[in-house]
């Protein structure tokens, strides 16, 4: 059931040192920055983060790993050319990494909110980030067998959104956002606008509103 | 591979010097069938998009979940929404469709993209790539989408210069570098040659500006004709 | 189980005879959180839809996939394109959201339901759940959605007779005919009692025309009471 | 590259004797009844067929098989109050069966179009459907491996189609179409309606037209 949190500190509400939290978004497009800045108010720790990127810049995640929040991040790919808070924990050892390719990072989390408990890919086989793991040859093709990445916390950003959850968002910005609020035990979603119930397309919805615990509504004033 | 190769014999284009970038783009463009589903790699591979040809059908992919995509955006037309893998505000085309990050590469891995163009460090003889980490100690590694893009085509091109900045030879017997992907490349386009790899060891296509035999002694790869037998 | 039984001390209703199927079906829409997202298996437990409160926010899935499912449909209202699993024409609620049967089905097998309602050949006391097949040799196997059901919620409620109609009890020690999965129901509804079913064995809920001391003398599994320690 | 087909025989064209045939639709929702008439027109025969269902009555799917062109029935459901034609067939001898839980069927054909070579599925454990299969404990739950169901061939039925071949459908007759169009190696779909290329909303577009090789404009009235 989707409770409207009237502030984006409602919204983060009881998120437990410790957790992993999934976080949307590819560069900025989808970002849920009004989350990740309550998150960092709201003041929890030791935490994992999913996300594709480990933060551009000083504001966003970045400004959460600049808080010494994170410990350990699960991303496709930190190194940007304005990644330099992440670089610099990492260098100096304060930070854990794993790196995971992006299409597996997406897939395993799918898998963690299909109730899937693993499966044989073929990204990365022979390579050094296969290393370790179990693989096998199906009807001759190789494979490496991924394990499901489910989220505590999912923090996603969406266009728009019902009072029944339900989400749509815009162009490139959906990304990561409809495969994490399948992943996590709590999905979290900054919207730009909250519609009337009925007020979303049913065959457009993407995100149906059984995958969204959390809403709040974020206007992009609020945002920039 | 399942594009065949643009000519029936190796051509050696003696009268000329090695391709300009702008004119390696074009060479790729026109080898890749009308129609066809394509994703372009980040930097170099994108530029193969300005040279394609009009009416042609290609579609372009981008892996963070949009087919019909069109060119970069320019003033008014950017949309912090819409952006291609580089993080590059683009335009969408009419017939364009979004989805998420788990269907993007599921369309990838399904194999359903006829062709990707990825640049690379090294390619093998056989097709083995290595394009997403020199292997360097101090390195903070970022692999990205590039061994989901590396399997992720029927044919998968590599545009490259044929050797580094020290002068050894990026198409290689055997990739030192860190792999992206095994057995994965069947073309690469450099600025001196267009070669087919695969099982069967390495082709050349096309030379520019240089012959076969001149290739062969500066490359440690067994250089093979089309049509020689 | 995530949803607590209704009382804290076992009930046995005395004064009155069996439940009608109606007052299962009512007894099932009680016990359902508000707010809480429902699949109802096609036949009997379909009709639990009836009796869910006005305002309640229970949401209803069909694995055909829908979110939202209003009544059934009838007359001009009746659309080829919508129905429910069971094939019967329904309408659409506020808020519906349709999707594929693979996001349909991730949608179950992923945990994200909250109460299945199904009916059943037989139940194990530890909640294992046969209702595809009844080991006939000539019968045609036809599983559907069962076995993805059974699995497909957080709650499993089963809605049943407690006895056969050759009057051998369905609630069993273990499972005779083929099962539909393991472990998987958390709740048997029945005209004569509700049990909760699980590792720890059967907990009699309610009783109706009848006491828990009877209902052991005609079932083959141990029960135990709720609040008696 | 989507073709428009001008007829339903040329839609079907070339689809080969032995061929694995997808066909969507739950129900007669979906269900792609002008394709099936026109494959029992073109003559492939010694099929399998994997569909939801083993047909209703004496059409569609139903005719199909009673013209003898199916050798093996991949479904979840055959046995139906009007299955008479499979029902008679199964008796004989004369048809082989699999049957395959549903959400089975639907996620090994999603695996089959996303390259994934197998998964670990918690659906069936300890039941007959999961006799011979591999089974593995993982974080406390038990899995059975599944397969990829690939297609040679998809029939599926959508609402609308460009001539690109995005598609959209209509309330639950979306079903399997979607997922089937990912797992053929030739998809085929009948639509209600073709409509100019940029009439379909990108954002709710169901099937890319990546996925669709043939579209075949059929009115509501020559399905009827």
């Amino acid at each position: 059931m989707t409770v409207i949190a009237e502030t984006t500190a409602d919204a983060v509400a009881g998120i437990a040192d410790g957790a992993t939290v999934l976080i949307g978004g590819f560069g900025m497009a989808g970002m849920p920055v009004a989350l990740i800045d309550a998150l960092i108010a709201q003041g929890a720790t030791n935490l994992t983060v999913v996300s594709n990127n480990a933060g551009n810049g000083d504001t966003g995640l970045a400004a959460l790993l600049a808080a010494g929040r994170v410990a350990k991040m699960i991303c496709s790919f930190p190194r940007q050319a304005d990644s330099y808070v992440f670089d610099g924990l990492y260098r100096d050892g304060r930070i854990d990494l794993e790196v995971v390719p992006q299409g597996n990072l997406a897939e395993r989390m799918r898998a963690a909110g299909a109730g899937i408990g693993a499966f044989f890919c073929p990204t990365g086989v022979g390579t050094p980030l296969a290393e370790g793991k179990e693989t096998r040859t199906i009807d001759g093709r190789d494979y490496v067998l991924e394990l499901p990445i489910k989220g505590d916390v999912a923090l996603i950003g969406a266009h728009a959104g019902d009072p029944l959850g339900n989400l749509v968002y815009r162009k490139t910005a959906r990304n990561f956002g409809p495969v994490m609020a399948t992943a996590a035990a709590t999905t979290i979603a900054q919207v730009t606008r909250i519609v009337d119930t009925g007020d979303l397309d049913p065959e457009a919805v993407v995100t149906p509103g059984i995958y969204v615990d959390r809403i709040v509504q974020v206007t992009q004033e609020a945002t920039a | 591979m399942t594009i065949a190769p643009p000519t029936d014999r190796t051509v050696e284009h003696l009268d000329r010097g090695p391709l300009t970038r702008e004119e390696m783009a074009a060479t790729i463009a026109r080898d890749i069938p009308d129609g066809s589903y394509v994703n372009l790699g980040i930097g170099q591979p994108t530029t193969v998009a300005d040279h394609l040809r009009p009416g042609s059908g290609i579609v372009l992919h981008t892996e963070n979940g949009m087919l019909g995509m069109g060119p970069a955006a320019t003033g008014d037309d950017i949309d912090p929404d819409l952006m291609n893998a580089g993080k590059i505000p683009v335009t969408e085309l009419p017939g364009a469709s979004y989805f998420h990050h788990a269907d993007s590469f599921a369309m990838m891995r399904g194999g359903h993209l006829d062709v990707c163009v990825l640049g690379a460090f090294q390619v093998s003889e056989h097709g083995d790539l290595a394009n997403w980490h020199t292997g360097a100690p101090d390195a903070i590694p970022a692999v990205g989408g590039a061994m989901d893009l590396a399997i992720g085509a029927k044919d998968v091109f590599v545009m490259m210069t044929l050797f580094a900045k020290d002068g050894t030879p990026k198409l290689v017997p055997r990739c030192t570098y860190p792999l992206t992907g095994l057995a994965c490349v069947s073309r690469v386009y450099t600025e001196h040659a267009t070669f087919l790899v695969g099982p069967h060891g390495t082709t050349v296509v096309e030379t520019f500006g240089t012959g076969v035999d001149d290739l062969a002694g500066r490359l440690d790869v067994p250089l093979t004709r089309i049509g020689a037998s």
